[in-house]
């Protein structure tokens, strides 16, 4: 192919202008191979830079662009688009980086200059080996598979409803509404909760485009982001399973307590009195609190942190929820005496330490204690533990309530599985990045919302709800087509000898193997991008579209010389 | 080798876009000042970085090779960055193994709010390139 | 048999030693780069170590001063250089490639197959007394010198890898110029044409074309027939020898299958040999099932079809260099027996590997009425 | 204990009759193992399927003509054997076949494995000079002692992984007294014990000797330092390297020969790795000059990145090098030094990932600085 190749300097202002001398970074790349025009203008990403840029390359029927100027970071994009409607391919563009990189990290002009003329020689050098990228379009569907009937799944379900597309909830108890339907108030402002969730799942099954799918499993996931094969089972009749596509998969799966029984301190399932906070929460839900002899109790000691160190982790809303604990007691029992034992206190947010003064000051005692255990004593409890100044210590109450950590219900592995998605810390799902990513996953098109991906409150549920649908909406548009990834892998059949390296550090299982061939092959569709397996692969098998071995070493060996 | 105070070593610089690069253009937004030695390399995720790219950059001449990533943990791609430590550090040893300088080369991690750690591992880098020397691959025929 | 080129088309010039002559090619390469003739020269150099020889590609012409014309080993065969430099393209760089006959033999054959591109080249061979053995010279590089030095004179091949012994064509046989180091005075050498590039150069060079070479050419014709004689009975014994098939399985047995001899094999130019290729994997099942035809089978077998193979596709543009022979981890005789097996091959055809640019390889073309003898008998 | 097996007979012929009673007992169908193949005395590996030929089986002999891990891959590359058969390997090649496997290159499906306490094998040129017939009975004599042979491969004389590690049935040769009266076959695995079951000998709990290994041990790691040391002294920067490395031809015969290097077509044989004119014009334009072809110090430093993870120090590559460049010991150095910093002992265990598939999060923390 003949290369026209044009080079383009953006002053941008003053910021480069007055930092290098523009002519000698002009004079040094005018007579390389294939230049055909280098020009210096003011500011090229502006609605005038970019309709020069246009006349420029139809003047000179460049086939190639490279611009010095800012970070690819910053304009990138605009340039790309530049080429696209000047009819060259965006991907036959190299932006050279000579404002961020280059001349604001030094003083020295001369120094700047020569840096300027070996970044855009490098970009010239890179841009030959460069070859034309299409973009990709694929049909989507954009209905989407929501699993797990509780708050996270309930918002995620109804916000996404009233979007035009059709949404698969899937429940694999026999009602909607998850933990909290079992929650008379929640905190801080307790209001009533069970009446309103109870109105959500009303709305729920009035809403024609949601099908719920009760007492229900998902068997298997293939596919990907805007084509997923979705089978679902009923658990009431092995043989009753449906099968659908989707475009989006979210996982709501939510959370389960810990075992209070893995530990033996607590006596829980040994003494009577020893409740869970679920089980409190039900009990409290039914109206009356009572011991297992239907008396009042007189005094109750609310264990915090159960579970905290064998799971590692702080579960987040159990101080709070001991909290509103105490306050039911004191609102059904106003006499009744309250032990909060706690190791480290957990109440940020707002609204929270307010909520803790208020419940301090109804008389409720607050114990840092360690090494809790806990005997029958007659009809009582004794609670033998070690405070922070007095040593060790005892007190005898009539009933126990332990506030375990939550843990991820025991789907979460298989849902994983299915997915190609990992599992994080305490088994949760793994969120796509920590910052960046929180209700992504590794697989494009699967989503995590509410305590699958770890422990949190009802608010942080539905504000993860809420982005879920964000990105669903924006990324699934019904009747739009999805444009996957065009910088991605490809491996050269012949060169491939089957070891299956790539396959090992592939993180997306964007890479499966050909039994047949004896070769591995990368799902493009699946596929990110991130060069690993190029790096891999011993046999140079691997070519990572727009990063290959060539476009990196033409680029590096011209900026080196 | 020769030394000479004059001398601006060529320095390589493979920045993971999401951190290290964006890291990179901080370090000249907030102008921090560091040596025009360094020479950067775009790249999508610091595992992209071939070990034979390195050691070709190396055999033409380049004074310095730096591999910046993103933090252990904090891969863009989740887990590219282990691959790069554990291919990096190989490599680092085969280059010592056959008596090459294996100070040429340099792992470091910038993220992206780390314009001035950028600006501090390209300053030290090139003074230790600068006492090394200039790379006396670039001009040698029987390679 | 080779056909010599027409004695009018042979010029050449006579040309003074003044201290060497490696001194005195040096110096008229040196002229050629100053006048523009050439951009850089190809013309093996000792490396560093002192251990060998490499070729390399000479731009600055102080390197030159370092370079050997005529090194007593041929460490990678010139054809093997060439195709390296040109095998994408012509470039823009004139280039003069000094190397030896055989190695200008195998460069033409290239041509033949696109593995070079020699139009921007000036091809210059030298009277080639043969090569020592390259580990011979390599355990003691100075020893080894001064024996190829006497050789030199002496013209005695005794030192030399035993298919040098047998090589009747050590002399000009393509390319565009010839140093002729035979039949001439011991201050003088000759500079000989062989082609209109060659005419040019030599113009350029301002080294008009009117000596007497007449000494070369008698020397020349002389030695080859010496070495022609040697080189069939040697062929014969050869066969002889070797000539039934459990004697060139013997022959072979000691093979490990390293394909050294392939990959240093200049007109062996794939890049992926047949026999490396999956197309001689087989399954478990496969290997099980011949080893019970037989009792017991070598693994991995086909050891003598990889060699039988390679003369199938090798054997009509083979050179009779010996770069495989020196390859050889086990010292087997593979020079010779291709030699042995070229020269026959080459004989149906009567053709000559890389004597002629413009001579088509023999299996992609035709004559219509030919090799009747292979047919059954018709009426 | 370990259970093992004593036959009163030669320790070669020993186990020339165990392998003659499993192919006629029908417990395996062929028999991988070293044969003479001719009257010249030249050795192969070879697949017997009948006793009759297992006559000619010389399962010990100090040679390695090719890495038999190199092929039992190629026997097994399109899928696992069919029907079962024993294979005689040195502990390198044992060695080398499990890493291929790790590469999806062969399967130990089928395949019981016999190996030995190894007294290292000669260079090749031994059998190209005729002469090893001769130094038989002295290599014998010394391995019975648990002395060193001279004159081995230098890969050999460096060598401290002489026991194999995984495989069914060890024989035990260095240090063995007895050597030319028994035949002791250590059964280290449960299919080596259902193996040998039904073979007529004494069975016995044994181990190989631990002290007299670890003396042998001792030699060889003396003598496996000098010649680190050595080779310590040569390579020193740059110009050391292109002092070693300038012989080269470029046959690329090492990597052929490897039992690693596994690639279809190498990538330094690829058209990655050529050069265009231009890239001429431009390097000339640099250095005045460039050796041709070009890319020699490249290539042996990035076949080290490439499989020096894996080297199992066999020493193949320097027996095939036509101009005695020392790689073996090049390559065992710098290989052992990537191999310890992953505490990774190539084809010791087959479960343990190769390190490059694999990762800890903390880890290395001192290379970045």
């Amino acid at each position: 192919m003949n290369r026209k190749i044009g080079v383009y300097i953006c002053e941008c202002g003053p910021n480069i202008s007055e930092k290098i001398d523009i002519d000698k970074v002009i004079e040094a790349v005018r007579f390389l191979n294939d230049i055909v025009v280098v020009e210096r203008y003011k500011l090229l990403c502006s609605e005038d830079g970019k309709k020069y840029l246009t006349e420029q390359i139809k003047r000179y029927g460049l086939t190639h662009l490279i611009i010095a100027a800012c970070s690819p970071r910053d304009h990138q994009l605009t340039f790309m688009e530049v080429c696209e409607n000047a009819g060259i391919n965006p991907y036959l563009f190299q932006l050279a980086n000579i404002r961020e990189q280059c001349v604001w990290i030094t003083a020295d002009k001369e120094e700047a200059t020569k840096k300027a003329i070996r970044l855009t020689k490098a970009a010239i050098g890179r841009v030959r080996c460069h070859s034309p990228l299409e973009k990709k379009e694929m049909e989507s569907n954009p209905d989407v598979l929501i699993v797990g009937g509780g708050i996270a799944g309930i918002e995620t379900s109804l916000q996404l409803a009233h979007s035009d597309r059709k949404i698969y909830l899937v429940e694999k108890t026999a009602s909607l509404g998850g933990l909290i339907k079992n929650f008379e108030k929640t905190y801080p402002e307790m209001h009533p909760c069970s009446i309103s969730i109870q109105q959500k799942i009303e709305t729920i099954n009035k809403t024609n485009n949601i099908k719920i799918f009760t007492d229900s499993e998902v068997e298997d996931i293939l596919g990907f982001f805007g084509n997923f094969e979705i089978k679902v089972k009923k658990n009431t009749n092995e043989k009753d399973s449906v099968s659908f596509n989707v475009g989006a998969v979210v996982f709501a799966t939510g959370s389960t307590l810990f075992n209070p029984n893995k530990t033996t301190c607590y006596g829980y399932g040994k003494f009577d009195n020893v409740l869970t906070a679920l089980e409190f929460e039900k009990m409290n839900l039914s109206g009356e609190i009572v011991l297992k002899n239907n008396k009042t109790p007189k005094s109750v000691a609310i264990i915090h942190c159960v579970g905290r160190t064998e799971k590692g982790y702080c579960s987040e809303i159990c101080c709070m929820y001991s909290l509103k604990f105490a306050r039911y007691l004191k609102d059904k029992i106003p006499d009744i005496k309250v032990f909060n034992f706690y190791s480290d206190l957990c109440i940020p947010g707002k609204t929270h330490q307010k909520f803790y003064e208020q419940t301090q000051g109804k008389n409720i005692d607050f114990i840092r204690a360690k090494n809790i255990e806990i005997a029958k004593k007659g009809e009582h409890l004794t609670i033998t533990y070690n405070d922070e100044k007095s040593g060790k210590n005892n007190y005898d109450v009539d009933m126990v309530i332990l506030s375990p950590a939550l843990e991820p219900t025991a789907d979460t592995a298989r849902l994983a599985e299915f997915t190609g998605i990992s599992l994080g810390d305490g088994g949760f799902f793994a969120e796509e990045h920590e910052k960046l990513g929180p209700v992504s996953t590794s697989s494009q098109g699967v989503f995590i919302a509410g305590c699958s991906q770890g422990p949190k409150s009802i608010p942080d549920t539905i504000i993860q709800a809420e982005a879920v649908t964000g990105k669903i909406l924006s990324s699934l548009i019904p009747g739009k087509k999805i444009e996957p990834e065009v910088k991605v892998s490809f491996i050269s059949e012949s060169f491939c000898i089957g070891c299956k390296t790539c396959l090992d550090v592939c993180s997306y299982g964007a890479i499966t193997f050909n039994e047949t061939k004896k070769v591995s092959v990368v799902n493009e569709v699946i596929c990110r991008g991130c060069g690993n397996c190029v790096a891999a692969c011993p046999s140079g098998a691997i070519t990572l579209k727009h990063f290959t071995f060539n476009q990196i070493y033409q680029e590096l060996k011209a900026a080196i010389q | 080798m020769k030394k000479d105070e004059t001398f601006m070593p060529k320095i390589l610089a493979f920045l993971c876009n999401w951190c290290s690069y964006a890291g990179a253009d901080l370090a000249g937004t907030s102008r921090s000042q560091y040596p025009s030695s360094i020479l950067p390399i775009r790249v999508m995720c610091s595992s992209r970085v071939d070990p034979l790219l390195i050691l070709r950059a190396f055999l033409n001449g380049a004074d310095g090779v730096l591999v910046a990533g993103c933090h252990p943990g904090d891969c863009h791609y989740q887990e590219g960055n282990y691959y790069t430590r554990r291919r990096f550090m190989m490599l680092k040893k085969v280059i010592e193994g056959c008596g090459l300088e294996s100070d040429r080369l340099r792992l470091s991690w910038v993220s992206a709010s780390e314009g001035s750690k950028y600006a501090r591992v390209a300053t030290e880098f090139t003074k230790k390139i600068k006492e090394l020397g200039e790379n006396s691959a670039k001009n040698e025929i029987f390679l | 048999m080779i056909k010599p080129a027409a004695s009018s088309e042979k010029k050449g010039a006579v040309l003074s030693i003044k201290t060497t002559i490696q001194d005195s090619i040096r110096n008229l390469l040196k002229k050629g780069m100053d006048q523009g003739v050439f951009d850089a020269v190809l013309i093996p150099m000792r490396v560093p170590a002192g251990d060998s020889f490499s070729y390399v590609l000479i731009k600055d012409k102080s390197l030159l001063n370092n370079a050997v014309a005529l090194p007593p080993i041929m460490s990678v065969q010139g054809a093997k250089a060439v195709s390296s430099v040109t095998r994408l393209g012509n470039g823009t760089m004139k280039i003069a490639a000094v190397m030896r006959p055989c190695e200008i033999r195998a460069t033409i054959e290239l041509t033949k197959l696109d593995q070079v591109h020699v139009e921007n080249m000036t091809l210059i061979s030298i009277d080639c007394p043969g090569v020592m053995p390259i580990l011979d010279f390599i355990r003691e590089p100075e020893k080894a010198i001064k024996l190829f030095e006497n050789a030199t004179k002496s013209w005695d091949d005794t030192i030399m890898r035993p298919v040098c012994q047998i090589c009747d064509k050590s002399s000009m046989i393509a390319g565009d110029l010839h140093i002729g180091t035979l039949g001439t005075k011991k201050d003088a050498f000759f500079i000989i044409s062989n082609s209109k590039k060659g005419k040019d150069t030599l113009e350029k060079l301002d080294i008009p074309l009117n000596g007497n070479i007449d000494s070369w050419q008698i020397k020349v014709k002389e030695n080859a027939e010496e070495k022609q004689k040697k080189r069939k009975k040697t062929h014969k014994d050869l066969k002889t020898k070797i000539g039934h098939l459990d004697n060139l399985l013997d022959t072979f047995s000691q093979c490990i299958n390293c394909h050294n001899c392939m990959r240093v094999c200049p007109v062996c130019y794939c890049r992926l040999c047949y026999f490396d290729s999956d197309k001689v994997k087989h399954p478990s099942g496969e290997y099980l099932r011949r080893a019970k035809e037989k009792g017991s089978i070598r693994f991995l077998p086909d050891t003598t079809l990889f060699h039988m193979g390679r003369m199938m596709h090798m054997s009509l543009s083979c050179v009779s260099c010996g770069s495989c022979e020196d390859a050889c981890p086990m010292s087997i005789p593979v020079a010779q027996i291709f030699s042995m097996v070229a020269d026959e091959t080459q004989g149906l055809f009567d053709y000559v590997a890389g004597r002629s640019s413009g001579e088509p390889l023999p299996l992609k073309t035709y004559k219509k009425d030919e090799l009747h003898e292979v047919e059954d008998a018709h009426d | 204990m370990t259970k093992a097996l004593k036959l009163t007979k030669n320790t070669e012929q020993g186990v020339r009759e165990f392998v003659k009673f499993l192919l006629e007992k029908g417990n395996v169908k062929g028999v991988f193992t070293l044969k003479k193949i001719n009257q010249k005395g030249s050795v192969a590996y070879s697949l017997i399927t009948t006793s009759d030929e297992l006559n000619d089986a010389v399962p010990f002999y100090p040679l390695m003509p090719t890495n038999a891990g190199t092929l039992l891959s190629r026997f097994t590359l399109n899928g696992s054997t069919t029907e079962p058969i024993v294979a005689i390997v040195k502990p390198c090649e044992l060695r080398a076949f499990i890493e291929l496997i790790k590469r999806e290159q062969g399967s130990l499906e089928n395949i019981y494995i016999i190996s030995s306490t190894c007294g290292g094998v000669y260079p090749l040129k031994i059998v190209a000079e005729e002469t090893i017939e001769k130094n038989l009975s002295q290599y014998w004599d010394a391995v019975k002692k648990g002395e060193m042979n001279e004159n081995l491969r230098p890969a050999c004389t460096g060598c401290t992984e002489f026991t194999p590690y995984t495989a069914d049935i060890t024989v035990d040769l260095i240090g063995h007294n007895n050597l030319d009266k028994e035949c002791v076959l250590i059964l280290n695995t449960k299919k080596g014990e259902e193996l040998a079951k039904e073979m007529k000998g004494e069975f016995l709990e044994r181990e190989l000797d631990k002290e007299t290994l670890k003396k042998f041990y001792d030699k060889r790691d003396a003598a496996k330092k000098k010649l680190f040391n050595e080779i310590n002294t040569k390579m020193k920067g740059l110009d050391g390297l292109i002092e070693i490395f300038g012989r080269c031809i470029g046959c690329h015969g090492c990597s052929t020969v490897c039992p690693i290097c596994y690639c279809k077509l190498c990538e330094f044989d690829s058209s990655d790795s050529e050069y265009k004119p231009s890239t001429y014009e431009s390097e000339l334009k640099r250095r005045g000059g460039l050796k041709v072809p070009p890319g020699t110090i490249y290539y042996h430093l990035g076949r080290l990145a490439h499989m020096g993870i894996s080297c199992v120090g066999c020493g193949s590559c320097e027996d095939v090098c036509p101009v005695d460049i020392p790689l073996s010991i090049i390559f065992k150095k710098v290989g052992e030094s990537i191999q310890q910093i992953f505490e990774y002992i190539p084809g010791k265990n087959i479960e343990e990932k190769i390190p490059l598939l694999t990762y800890e999060e903390e880890e290395f923390t001192e290379i970045e600085e």
